[in-house]
């Protein structure tokens, strides 16, 4: 072997679900494209920076170093890695800017976070009957990036109706156990609410939890991520709309994307990510009735759920042959 | 009058050699770490990554310094890492604002140490548990720190601002020679000064030290204060850093350096310890750390090794104290 | 049953200081058997062996003539052995009835829980032998010196131990308290109950010893039957010297008032106290326990406020709780009565607990003069005979009597003015006791204001200039050297000769 | 005793009430009884912690590993569950896990004296690691059934099943920390090891103990975590769990050197902190200012506790 293509993905942690979906679908790409290539050494490493910025950018320095061929990095804050950019760019590598753009970067990987939120927002109004109607929103932690795009999203989207009104919003810090706490806190504080939103799947599990265990039948959840358990329970439930990402898909994505530029393709400098919105058939056709736009791509639960368990084939080895 | 001082040299030198050989330990640790890092990747040992080491840990040496003494008192600074957002918020806004850099370096300092006096003065005047008090200022100056910068990153690009965080004398980090003198200045006070002793006499006997007409509440305040102080100048390193002013910078550096301090033979009770211990100490889980991200490894594997590494540093050293210090 | 005790051979180093060197002791039932020796001898080493409190390094116990492993405390618990240990063995944050059954809780029935009720009275009863009046739920961090070492000594007696290691237990008691343990004491031995005594009381162990051991530097240089010996010969043999007995000199003090006390009262503490301290002179207070001098000692050196009166030291009034730093720094110093609470810093160097207070004196530029330290250090060392490894050593590993030395000899500084000490001879053996009251007289001589706090009253008569009784608080009748009369002043003490006034 | 000076000697008692009426003032709300008994189920996991976390801390010790360990024992209860499909051995082995994990704790520190803030600090690190080494791929693990509905979510005359056993193991602490000798025990070795040597307590193996039980309170926090949320997943926030559950021992009077504490005190800190994380929340407070508030809400508590032990020091006066 001669070739060999090193990639390293920075990642700001490993613990939310989404990470860890992440993380195992770009382990297998990298053995299945290393295994489909065998002419190319292809390797892999995740790094977690746990939360923190300066651990972020010191994994980021040492990677530097260390010189690999292509680095994503989901940096926790864009600003702080610039001149880092440059540097990784002088030494080689090129660097890949992961959900929050970056002008500097060879490339971008965007997943539209804000058009996602809009699209949530807006089934939200659509699916909420004109009634008045109340909605909690759980959020990330202050001053993350993506959590912020995707509630400035859900925002614009839920303000074009005038029934939605948004009662609470608090942070969860992405975390399912305080997830759970507000989940509880609002089912007792506001005995009218209509809907839980929130910016991960994450937080859906335990408010779908709470709100079973309290008999709470009629309260809708809005999510955001794709996650499988999550849209199994739309058919017939209480999930009103998801956006599907789904992590496994997008860690398939990160190494087809790496082997695409090594192997000398010209990418678009910011590759949006194609995320839909997951409606059931049923609350699109609803949904639609009340002035929901019809140029939104909608995925139907049935095949989001395929694109979430089988969407990485999409970006296997064979998709690059 | 009869004399019955024995000063016996064997003795003393046996009492000695309890400390110095836990700092030996430490630095043969330190060697091993490295050695056993550079056998499983050989980019370990190049110029570039020791600057990358040393400027990583640079904040750490900083604000270990400042737990050292607060540690020296029996006490606890849990509000170091959010006081460097905190500080740094303050510093980059004025900044911002003014356009003067050494005023910004000014008022990150004074916010740092007005942090620490808050400790102190609840700590040292009250006589409140020090966990308790800077639990709450951890929460309140992060807190403050979002609410100044409204949750979001400023960028800086003030070169004076930077220099000191940013920059490099080939591969090594202008701050490393800045955290010697700091060092060396903060040992002469610790070791050379009257307020030095009373950083001892307060942590090994509070009531003892306030007889004596030491004011240990007063020294404490500024235990505090000082604590507080590095932390503003951590802030100022960081903001070079990272060429922006992060409301979320410092995540758990509290918790690293007391890792530190403690893997640096200071004991959690008072009145035992040196700032060389806290060097080496700093060194070594810095050590730890940096070769973690360079294997590579699965995140979870990292936590479980790096969980191993330190227990075996604990009883590696217990096992060469065995017998010594009394 | 006629249990004995015999250790033979025993040896025990702390790094280069042997402390221990082939010792033989041994104790017989029904007997006292007193240890006494400088401090620093070795005798509480001793006795930690036995107790199991530190390991010996070479040497045997035998129990009845079979060798017995004494590894843990434990163990000498389990051969009936019991310690009344020289520093406080108790816990703070336990009430006095836990702590004397901690380690032997009596139980309800078969149960594993605490027979609380049965525990608190019969630590009652105890309590009220002692004609102590203390709840028994009270937490011991509450009481004062003597309080503890009262609570110490029922502990011991309370264990049904057939020997039981007494290491100094009268020096933090009253005269009353004193008598009242000799006479336990007794009836144990009668009841063939075996004690070991460390005492640097002379009359003490001539009143209820049958035999006396003398250490010096760890070896056991005498051992013989009181009735055989007498205390001067023990004396000498501590040292291989004569005591160099301390005799008083004859001074004329100046007639300017260094420290005036006009009518204090606290409530509870002291009332309606009044003296005058003169440059040179040597005024002591005593009492009983809780006659109210620590507190008012206290207050003098601005540890306490709230309370009546004035408190005028060289011409100005004092504000009350001004706190110990501005006493200091006026030239005041104290040796206070609670030394492990609040008189050594158990984790620092001998240096650092002698040069503290001073340490401003000892800078240039700032910075620690550390010839000038080592100076001031050694000197204080030297002059009261304290014996250390080095300066260096951590004062928690010295003997009790030269903690209590250190504590004293921090503060002999030339620009002193008032000494105030509460008990300062406490645990110090007869030898350096001598060389600490010439010390005090010399620094009157030098033109110090001494304040002494002593509950014994020969130390009171052989020191003072002047001496202030008090009873409860208030103050009986001041006399003037040499024209002491002991048995009034203990009928002062005891409240037989109250001024009119208190009895209103 | 007297209610004031009741009042007075628990500061946190007062504190606690103190801010209730605040809240409650500000929202009505607060006081209603499904937030009461939302606030008790949500306190269970952290009332767990702390109550192991009591005996370590005062014994003079503190074991850092709890929040993570609790995070590790549910999924390995998850893991159990998803490879036999029913919760008996999945139970078992966090007990058994939980108990072991305690004792090897217990052993480093007590036999060979080595600090127990590191030998905790890297069994969080394990703990952390392992949690997501054992669950395959790192996913979540859903645990359906009967066990964790009921656990999790049955009530018993209106009180939350979970809770009540969170209050019945703090009786039976109660009991033994005030009624048995291993309660002064662990004072005694708290205060000082070698006076409680010198009583001839074992120090050694209370010391195990504690840790054992701390170990235990672990897994049962753990069990209680995996029942309330339905599933479980290794990036939980352990180590908030344990910030929060030192800060209810410490703000409910237990010192933090050791030697001091009741486990009365530490049950209203434990209420403290549930009402004040409740509080967040329905006051709504904006989510830059959420550090800000807890700070002012401690620091303020403290300054409380600190006023009424003055009035107290005045008075003993
Ligand atoms: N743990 C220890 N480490 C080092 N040295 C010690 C230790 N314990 C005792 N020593 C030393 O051993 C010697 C004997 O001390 P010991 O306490 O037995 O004296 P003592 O005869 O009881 O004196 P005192 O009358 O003052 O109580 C002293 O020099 C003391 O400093
Ligand atoms: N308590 C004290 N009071 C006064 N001076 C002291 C005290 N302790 C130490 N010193 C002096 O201060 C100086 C520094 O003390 P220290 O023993 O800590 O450092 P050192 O051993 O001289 O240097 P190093 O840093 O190499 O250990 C020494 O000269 C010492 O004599
Ligand atoms: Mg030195
Ligand atoms: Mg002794």
């Amino acid at each position: 072997q001669d070739d060999a293509l090193d990639i390293v993905f920075i990642n700001d942690g490993h613990v939310a679900p989404y990470h860890v979906a992440w993380l195992s679908g770009f382990e297998d790409a990298i053995a299945a494209y290393d295994e489909a290539f065998p002419d190319i050494a292809i390797t892999g490493r995740w790094l977690s920076a746990e939360g923190s910025l300066e651990k972020m950018i010191q994994q980021t320095e040492v990677t530097i170093n260390e010189g690999p061929d292509v680095m994503f990095v989901n940096a926790i804050n864009v600003d702080a890695f610039e001149p880092l950019v440059a540097q990784a760019q002088a030494a080689g590598i090129t660097w890949i800017a992961v959900h929050s753009p970056m002008d500097s970067a060879d490339y971008s990987f965007t997943l539209g976070d804000i058009a996602n939120g809009r699209n949530q927002g807006l089934a939200m109004c659509a699916l909420s009957g004109g009634e008045p109607f109340e909605v909690a929103i759980m959020l990330g932690q202050a001053g993350n990036p993506s959590g912020e795009a995707r509630h400035a999203g859900i925002l614009e989207g839920i303000s074009a109706c005038e029934n939605v009104n948004v009662v609470a919003e608090q942070p969860a810090d992405w975390d399912t156990v305080k997830a759970q706490t507000l989940a509880e806190n609002w089912l007792t504080q506001f005995p009218d609410l209509d809907a839980i939103s929130g910016v991960t799947d994450g937080y859906m599990y335990p408010s779908i939890a709470i709100a079973a265990n309290s008999g709470n039948t009629d309260i809708q959840f809005y999510g955001y991520d794709g996650d499988i358990p999550i849209m199994q329970q739309m058919e017939g439930g209480q999930v009103m709309a998801d956006i599907l990402l789904s992590g496994t898909r997008e860690g398939w994505n990160f190494v087809q994307m790496a082997y695409r530029i090594h192997q000398g393709e010209e990418l678009d400098k910011v590759y949006d990510f194609f995320t839909p919105l997951v409606l059931t058939e049923a609350n699109h056709a609803k949904a639609l009735e009340n002035g929901f736009p019809a140029d939104v791509t909608v995925y139907y639960v049935d095949q989001a759920l395929d694109v979430a368990a089988n969407g990485y084939l999409e970006f296997g080895p064979d998709s690059v042959q | 009058m009869t004399s019955t001082v024995t000063v016996n040299p064997t003795a003393a030198k046996a009492a000695i050699s309890g400390l110095t050989l836990r700092y030996l330990v430490l630095a043969g640790l330190i060697v091993l770490a490295s050695v056993g890092f550079s056998l499983a990747n050989e980019n370990f040992y190049s110029l570039v990554n020791i600057g990358i080491l040393l400027r990583s840990i640079a904040v750490l040496f900083l604000v270990s310094m400042g737990m050292t003494f607060v540690m020296l008192t029996g006490g606890i600074d849990l509000s170091v890492g959010s006081n460097v957002a905190f500080a740094g918020g303050v510093g980059v806004i004025t900044l911002t604002t003014t356009g003067s850099a050494p005023l910004g370096f000014l008022t990150a300092i004074l916010a740092g140490m007005a942090i620490g006096t808050i400790n102190g003065i609840f700590i040292g005047r009250l006589k409140l548990s020090a966990f308790m008090v800077t639990l709450a200022t951890f929460a309140l100056a992060r807190g403050l720190a979002l609410v100044i910068y409204d949750a979001t990153s400023i960028n800086v690009s003030d070169p004076t601002f930077l220099w000191l965080g940013g920059t490099s004398w080939g591969n090594i980090p202008v701050v490393i020679p800045f955290v010697f003198c700091v060092f060396v200045a903060l040992s002469v006070l610790l070791y050379r000064t009257p307020f030095g002793r009373n950083v001892y006499a307060a942590g090994a006997n509070f009531n003892t030290a306030f007889v004596l007409g030491r004011r240990p509440e007063r020294s404490v305040v500024w235990i505090y204060a000082l604590s507080g102080a590095l932390a503003g100048l951590s802030a100022i390193v960081t903001v070079g850093r990272v060429s922006s002013g992060q409301p979320w910078s410092g995540l758990y550096l509290e918790f690293d350096a007391i890792t530190a301090v403690i893997l640096g033979g200071t004991s959690l009770f008072g009145g035992r310890g040196r700032l060389l211990g806290t060097i080496l100490g700093v060194l070594l889980y810095g050590i730890i750390i940096n070769g973690l991200v360079l294997t590579g490894t699965n995140p979870y594997l990292q936590s479980l090794i790096k969980g191993m590494i330190l227990l075996g540093v604990v009883l590696l050293d217990s096992w060469t104290q065995r017998g010594k210090a009394a | 049953m006629n249990n004995r005790i015999d250790m033979k051979g025993i040896g025990k180093s702390f790094f280069a200081t042997r402390a221990l060197d082939n010792v033989d002791f041994s104790s017989v039932a029904g007997e006292v058997h007193a240890l006494v020796g400088l401090n620093g001898a070795g005798k509480s080493t001793l006795m930690k062996v036995l107790g199991g409190v530190i390991q010996r390094d070479q040497g045997v116990i035998e129990l009845n003539g079979q060798p017995i492993e004494i590894a843990a405390p434990v163990d000498a618990t389990k051969h009936g052995v019991a310690m009344i240990h020289q520093e406080y063995s108790l816990i703070n944050e336990l009430t006095v009835a836990d702590n004397i059954f901690l380690g032997r809780e009596l139980f309800i029935g078969g149960t594993p829980f605490l027979n609380k009720r049965e525990m608190a009275r019969r630590v009652r009863a105890q309590l009220d032998r002692f004609g102590l009046d203390l709840d028994p739920a009270s937490p011991v961090r509450d009481l004062n010196s003597g309080e503890k070492q009262i609570v110490e000594i029922i502990r011991a007696l309370m264990s049904d131990s057939w020997l039981i290691v007494m290491d100094e237990p009268t020096s933090a008691l009253s005269e009353e308290d004193k008598e009242r343990l000799f006479g336990f004491i007794r009836r144990m031995k009668a009841e063939g109950v075996a004690i070991i005594y460390i005492s640097h009381h002379m009359p003490e162990i001539f009143g209820i010893a049958e035999q006396v051991t003398v250490m010096r530097d760890g070896k056991i240089v005498l051992s013989e039957r009181t009735s055989n010996t007498t205390e001067a010969a023990v004396i000498k043999t501590m040292t291989g010297t004569e005591l160099d007995d301390f005799v008083k000199p004859v001074k004329t003090i100046s007639d300017d008032v260094l420290l005036d006390v006009r009518g204090l009262t606290h409530a509870h503490a002291y009332q309606d106290v009044s003296f005058d301290l003169r440059r040179g002179e040597i005024l002591v207070l005593t009492g009983l326990r809780g006659c109210g001098a620590p507190e008012l000692a206290k207050a003098i050196f601005g540890l306490t406020s709230g309370y009546e009166g004035t408190i005028s030291y060289r011409g100005t009034t004092l504000r009350p709780g001004r706190g110990p730093a501005a006493a200091v720094r006026d030239g005041m110093g104290m040796v206070t009565e609670n030394r492990d609470k609040n008189g050594i810093m158990a984790a620092l160097s001998v240096r650092d607990n002698i040069a503290l207070p001073f340490l401003e004196k000892a800078t240039r530029g700032g910075l620690i003069n550390a010839a000038k330290v080592e100076a001031v250090v050694a000197k204080a060392i030297r002059e009261t005979s304290t014996k250390t490894s080095s300066p260096d050593q951590e004062i928690r590993f010295l003997s009790g009597g030269n903690k209590q030395k250190i504590c004293f000899s921090r503060w002999l500084d030339e620009d002193l003015e008032l000494l105030i000490l509460l008990e300062p001879t406490r645990g110090i053996d007869v030898h350096a006791k001598a060389d600490i009251y010439r010390i005090i007289e010399e620094l009157a001589t030098r033109g110090v204001g001494v304040l002494i706090l002593s509950y014994e009253i020969d130390e009171v008569i052989m020191l003072a200039d002047r001496v202030i009784t008090l009873y409860q608080g208030r103050s009986v009748a001041s006399y003037s050297h040499p024209d002491f009369d002991k048995d009034k002043m203990l009928a002062d003490m005891a409240g037989a000769n109250l001024p009119a006034a208190a009895h209103a | 005793m007297n209610i004031g000076k009741i009042l007075r000697e628990r500061n946190i008692i007062v504190v606690t009430l103190v801010c209730c009426v605040i809240f409650f003032l500000i929202s009505p709300r607060f006081l209603s009884v499904d937030n009461m008994s939302a606030i008790s189920r949500q306190i269970v996991p952290i009332g767990l912690i702390a109550l192991g976390q009591f005996f370590v801390i005062v014994s003079g010790n503190i074991d850092l590993s709890m929040g993570m360990a609790s995070v590790f024992f549910a999924v390995l209860l998850g893991v159990f569950f998803g490879l036999t499909g029913g919760v008996g051995i999945g139970l078992l082995a966090v007990v058994v896990a939980s108990l072991t994990m305690g004792g090897l704790i217990g052993v480093l520190v007590a036999k060979l004296k080595l600090p127990a803030f590191i030998v905790t600090l890297s069994a969080l690190f394990m703990a952390q690691g392992l949690s997501g080494l054992v669950i395959p791929r790192g996913q979540q693990i859903f645990l359906m059934g009967g066990f964790f509905q009921f656990a999790g979510s049955q009530k018993i005359f209106g009180i939350y099943l979970s809770f009540l056993f969170l209050i019945g193991l703090c009786a039976a602490a109660y009991v033994v920390y005030n009624h048995t000798r291993i309660g002064a025990a662990i004072i005694a070795i708290g205060n000082s090891e070698e006076n409680a040597k010198l009583a001839g307590i074992n120090v050694d193996r209370v010391k195990i103990g504690i840790f054992m039980f701390s170990g235990l309170c672990s897994g049962f926090a753990g069990i209680m975590l995996s029942t309330r949320m339905g599933f479980v997943q290794p990036g939980l926030d352990g180590n908030g769990l344990l910030l929060d559950a030192i800060a209810a021992i410490i703000i409910g009077g237990t010192l933090i050197q050791g030697g001091r504490g009741t486990i009365g005190g530490a049950l209203w800190g434990i209420a403290f902190i549930g009402i004040v994380n409740n509080a967040l929340n329905l006051l709504n407070v904006e989510d830059v200012w959420h550090q800000v508030f807890k700070g002012v809400v401690i620091l303020a508590a403290l300054g409380v506790n600190w006023l009424l032990w003055q009035s107290k020091q005045s008075e003993a006066h």
